[in-house]
C-alpha cells in the first residue's frame, strides 16, 4: 500500500500543486483572450517544473537536504536571506490566493458571499494541517483534485475542430486587438503559474516528511514525470474550453464563476458539481502546500526543527509560522481585495522569485556529496542550463512588462 | 576569533604585495584528542582567491556544469593553497604570509 | 564515528558553515551560524560551532546585522548574551549535515522554548503523534 | 503593436501641446476614443457572460444560486465600467457624439443586466427569455460602437 500512497504524492503535488488557483485563473483568462496561442509557453513551464522538481527530489532522496537548506548552504546567509524574503512573500501571496479560491468555491456552491467563508476556511485548513497525517492529506486532495479532468472531458465533448486548435498551438503570437507586450506578460504569468516555487519547496520537503531514501528515487521521478504533465494537460484543457466558448463571444475572464461556467454550459449540473469539487480540492490542497511551504522556507533557512513527521511540540516555531501566515492571508482577503487579482499578481511574482531558488539546486545537483552517484548527467545539465536562462529572462522581464501593460489590461 | 572574521580578509606577503583574499579554511580532524577522545579539527591552511568579488560556490572542487566552473574560475583568477606554516600573522583586517604568491600551489582537490 | 569524516580534509566555509546541525536521533538543532577558531593553540584548531543571532548577526551587512544583534541582546535575560556554543568534540559525523551528540534542540531553549511552552504546546493535540 | 503606436502617438502629441502652448482637440479626442473602445469591449464581455449564464440556467444545466453569483458579478462589473467611463473623460466638440453614444449604450447595457439579475433572482423565466435577445442586441450594438471608436481618427 505504501507504493500506492507514495505514488499519490506525485499526483497531489501535480494536481494540488500544479493546478492551483493560479493555473485555473491564468489559463482561463489566457484561453479567453489568446486561444491556444500560448500553449507552447505552458508546455515550457511543465518541462521546467519537471526539471526543477526532479533535481530537488534527487538531492533530497540521496542527501536528505530540502531546497531551502541548500539555498542557504550554497548562497550563504546574505544572498540566501534575499531568496528567503522573495520566496516567503510569494508563497504567502499564493496562500492568500488559494484561501480566496477555496472561499470562492463555497460562494459558487451556496450563492453566499465568499468573504463569509474566509474565517471558516482558515480554521479548517489549519485543523487539517495540525491533525491530519501528511500521507492521508495527500491522498484525499490528490485524488479529489483529479475531478479537474472534467475540463478535458468538456473539451472532448465539445467536439472542437481539432485541426484549428492544433493550428493555434503552432502559432505563438497575439491575436485580435492583443499586443506583443501583453502577449509576453501573459507568457510570463503562465510560466510563473506552471513553475511556482512553493511546489518545489513542498515536493522536496515532502521527501523528508515521507523519509525518502535512494530506493524511493525511481518512484519520485515517476511521480514528477507523470504528475506534472497530468497537471499540465488539465491546465491546457482549461485554456482550451475557454478558448472554444469565450473567445468567439468576446468574453474576458475575471471571476472564478466565469472559469467554471464553460463546464456547466457544456456538461450540465453534474459537470458543475464535479468541477467545483475539483477546484475545491485543488485550491484546498494548494492552500495546505503553501501554508506548509511558508513554514518550510523560514525553518529550513534558520535550521529550526520543522515537518509534520514530528510532534507539533517539537517543531514549535515551524507551526507558529504556519499559523501567522494563515492568519495574515485571511486578513488580506478580509480587506475585500479581489482574490482573482491577488492570484494574477502571485503568479507573476513567482516568476520574479524563481532564479535565486533554482540556481543553487542546479549547482548542488552536480555535487557528489549531495547527489551521490545520481549527479546530473550531461542531459540534465543541458536542460538545467536552458531553463536557468529562461527563468532569469522571465524574472527580469516580469516587472517591467507588468508596468508597461498595466498588468495585462 | 570567528571563521566569518577570517573569510574575506585581505592576504599580503611580507613584502606587502597583495596575494588575494581568504575564501576558505582547510581543516582535518586529526589533531590532538579532546576530552571525548575524538581528534580535534586541525587547521591545515587557507584557500586564497585573487579576484576581488569571487565566490567559489563549491567550484574550487566541482567541475559541472562547466559554464559555472568557467565563470567562477575566471572571476577568481587564482585559487591558491596557503599551508598554515606559511602564515605569519592573522588579524580580522589582514593576513600576512611568509612566502611570495609565485611559489604557492593552485588549490587542488 | 564515521571514518570518512576524519581522513578527508574539509572546506570549513563550504562544508561546515551554514550547514544543518542534527542530533544523533535526527532532530534539527540549528545551523552552523559560525565557527570558533583558536589560533593560539598549537596546532591551531576549530574549537566549536557557534549558533544563534549573536553568531549570525555580524555576518549580515551593516544595519541588518547590527539590528539582529541589538534586538536579540535587548530581548535576552542576561546582559551580554553570547552565541550558543557546541564544542567541536561533540561532532560525531559530517555529511551534508553536521551530526552532534548530546545536543539540546532549540525547541528546549531560547525563543523556541518560549514558543513551545506559551503557544504551540498549549494547543490541544500538540503532543499528538501525527506520523 | 497598436497599443505601442497609440501610446507613442499620445506622447508625441503631448510634447506638441507643451511646445505650442495650446490644448489641441487631438489628445482629449484620442483619450475619449480609447476609453470608449475599452469600455465597450469590457461591457460586451459582461453582456455575453450573462447570455451564456442564463442560457445555461434556462437549459437546466446549472443551479439558480450559481447563475445568480455569475450574473451578480457581471452586474457589479457593468456598473463600474459605466461609471468609470462617464466620470472620466470630459468630451470636446468633435468627440462629443461618440462620448454621448457610448454613455447611453453603456448605461442601457448595465440596466439590462440589472433587470436580468432581478428576473433571475425571482426565477421569472418568461422575463429572462424576453430580456435575452435585448441583451444580445445591446452586445452587437456595442461591438459596432467599438469598431467605430477604433477607426474614428
Amino acid at each position: 500500500m505504501k507504493k500506492l500512497f507514495a505514488f499519490t504524492l506525485g499526483v497531489l503535488t501535480a494536481i494540488g500543486g500544479f493546478v492551483d488557483i493560479g493555473d485555473l485563473v491564468t489559463n482561463a483568462l489566457v484561453g479567453a483572450r489568446f486561444g491556444l496561442h500560448l500553449v507552447l509557453i505552458t508546455l515550457l513551464g511543465i518541462i521546467g517544473i519537471c526539471v526543477y522538481a526532479e533535481m530537488s527530489g534527487r538531492v533530497v532522496a540521496t542527501s536528505g537536504r530540502p531546497t531551502f537548506d541548500i539555498i542557504r548552504e550554497r548562497l550563504g546567509p546574505r544572498t540566501g536571506f534575499v531568496a528567503l524574503i522573495g520566496s516567503f512573500l510569494v508563497t504567502a501571496l499564493t496562500l492568500t490566493a488559494e484561501l480566496g479560491g477555496v472561499s470562492l468555491t463555497f460562494e459558487l456552491a451556496t450563492g453566499l458571499n465568499y468573504m463569509l467563508f474566509v474565517p471558516f476556511v482558515l480554521v479548517v485548513v489549519w485543523l487539517v494541517l495540525w491533525r491530519v497525517k501528511f500521507t492521508t492529506m495527500e491522498n484525499v486532495f490528490g485524488l479529489l483534485g483529479l475531478f479537474l479532468i472534467v475540463y478535458a472531458v468538456a473539451v472532448w465533448q465539445a467536439h472542437p475542430d481539432w485541426g484549428s486548435l492544433a493550428h493555434q498551438v503552432t502559432q505563438p503570437r497575439p491575436i485580435g486587438q492583443e499586443t506583443w507586450p501583453t502577449y509576453w506578460y501573459y507568457a510570463i504569468a503562465l510560466f510563473g503559474a506552471a513553475l511556482t516555487p512553493y511546489e518545489v519547496f513542498f515536493f522536496s520537503s515532502g521527501g523528508v516528511e515521507e523519509h525518502w531514501t535512494r530506493r524511493d528515487l525511481k518512484e519520485a521521478r515517476v511521480n514528477v514525470f507523470i504528475g506534472f504533465p497530468l497537471g499540465g494537460i488539465l491546465s491546457i484543457s482549461i485554456a482550451a474550453i475557454c478558448a472554444l466558448i469565450y473567445l468567439p463571444r468576446g468574453i474576458e475572464v475575471s471571476t472564478l464563476g466565469q472559469t467554471v461556467l464553460p463546464i456547466a454550459f457544456q456538461l450540465g449540473q453534474l459537470g458543475l458539481i464535479v468541477v467545483i469539487l475539483g477546484i475545491f480540492a485543488a485550491t484546498f490542497g494548494a492552500a495546505l502546500e503553501t501554508a506548509l511551504s511558508a513554514g518550510y522556507t523560514i525553518a529550513q533557512y534558520f535550521g529550526w526543527q520543522w515537518g509534520k513527521y514530528v510532534r507539533p511540540r517539537e517543531a514549535p516555531r515551524f507551526h507558529a509560522l504556519i499559523i501567522f501566515t494563515l492568519i495574515a492571508g485571511a486578513m488580506i482577503l478580509l480587506t475585500t481585495v479581489d482574490p482573482v487579482k491577488v492570484t494574477e499578481y502571485s503568479v507573476v511574482f513567482s516568476a520574479v522569485a524563481l532564479p535565486l531558488t533554482y540556481f543553487p539546486i542546479l549547482v548542488v545537483a552536480n555535487d557528489r556529496r549531495y547527489a551521490g552517484n545520481y549527479v546530473n548527467g550531461w542531459f540534465s545539465n543541458t536542460l538545467g542550463l536552458i531553463f536557468l536562462a529562461i527563468i532569469v529572462v522571465a524574472s527580469v522581464a516580469a516587472i517591467p512588462l507588468m508596468i508597461w501593460t498595466r498588468a495585462g489590461q | 576569533m570567528r571563521l566569518s572574521e577570517l573569510l574575506g580578509t585581505e592576504v599580503h606577503d611580507q613584502g606587502g604585495v597583495r596575494v588575494g583574499r581568504v575564501a576558505d579554511v582547510m581543516v582535518l580532524r586529526d589533531g590532538p584528542l579532546d576530552e571525548n577522545g575524538r581528534p580535534a579539527f586541525r587547521i591545515l591552511g587557507l584557500v586564497v582567491v585573487e579576484g576581488r568579488h569571487a565566490r567559489l560556490l563549491g567550484y574550487e572542487k566541482e567541475r559541472r556544469p562547466a559554464v559555472f566552473r568557467w565563470v567562477v574560475r575566471r572571476m577568481a583568477k587564482e585559487i591558491l593553497d596557503v599551508p598554515w606554516e606559511h602564515v605569519r600573522s592573522v588579524t580580522p583586517e589582514l593576513v600576512t604570509i611568509g612566502v611570495d604568491a609565485a611559489r604557492l600551489e593552485a588549490h587542488a582537490h | 564515528m564515521n571514518d570518512a569524516a576524519n581522513d578527508q580534509s574539509l572546506h570549513a566555509n563550504l562544508e561546515l558553515l551554514d550547514h544543518q546541525i542534527v542530533t544523533l536521533e535526527g532532530r534539527m538543532v540549528g545551523k552552523v551560524d559560525d565557527l570558533e577558531i583558536d589560533l593560539t593553540s598549537d596546532p591551531p584548531i576549530v574549537g566549536a560551532i557557534l549558533m544563534g543571532p549573536q553568531a549570525r548577526g555580524p555576518r549580515y551587512p551593516g544595519l541588518l546585522g547590527r539590528f539582529v544583534v541589538s534586538v536579540h541582546k535587548r530581548m535576552h535575560e542576561d546582559p551580554d548574551p553570547q552565541p550558543y556554543r557546541i564544542p567541536a568534540s561533540s561532532i560525531t559525523d559530517i555529511t551534508t549535515a553536521v551530526e552532534v551528540a548530546r545536543e539540546v534542540p532549540e525547541s528546549e531553549r531560547g525563543l523556541g522554548l518560549w514558543v513551545r511552552e506559551q503557544f504551540i504546546g498549549r494547543i490541544p493535540g500538540s503532543s499528538h503523534e501525527t506520523e | 503593436m497598436a497599443e505601442l503606436r497609440r501610446t507613442t502617438a499620445a506622447a508625441a502629441a503631448l510634447l506638441a501641446v507643451v511646445l505650442t502652448g495650446c490644448a489641441g482637440p487631438t489628445i482629449r479626442d484620442q483619450a475619449v476614443y480609447n476609453q470608449a473602445d475599452k469600455s465597450a469591449n469590457a461591457m460586451v464581455s459582461e453582456l455575453r457572460t450573462v447570455l451564456v449564464a442564463t442560457k445555461t440556467q434556462l437549459a437546466n444545466r446549472s443551479w439558480w444560486r450559481y447563475a445568480d453569483v455569475v450574473v451578480t458579478d457581471s452586474e457589479t462589473a457593468a456598473t463600474s465600467i459605466q461609471s468609470a467611463f462617464t466620470s472620466r473623460q470630459p468630451p470636446s466638440r468633435s468627440s462629443n457624439r461618440i462620448y454621448a453614444d457610448t454613455s447611453t449604450a453603456l448605461s442601457d447595457a448595465a440596466e439590462l443586466i440589472t433587470q436580468m439579475r432581478v428576473a433571475l433572482r425571482q426565477r421569472d423565466v418568461t422575463t429572462m427569455e424576453k430580456l435575452r435577445p435585448e441583451i444580445a442586441k445591446a452586445a452587437t450594438d456595442l461591438e459596432s460602437l467599438e469598431t467605430r471608436a477604433r477607426t474614428q481618427p
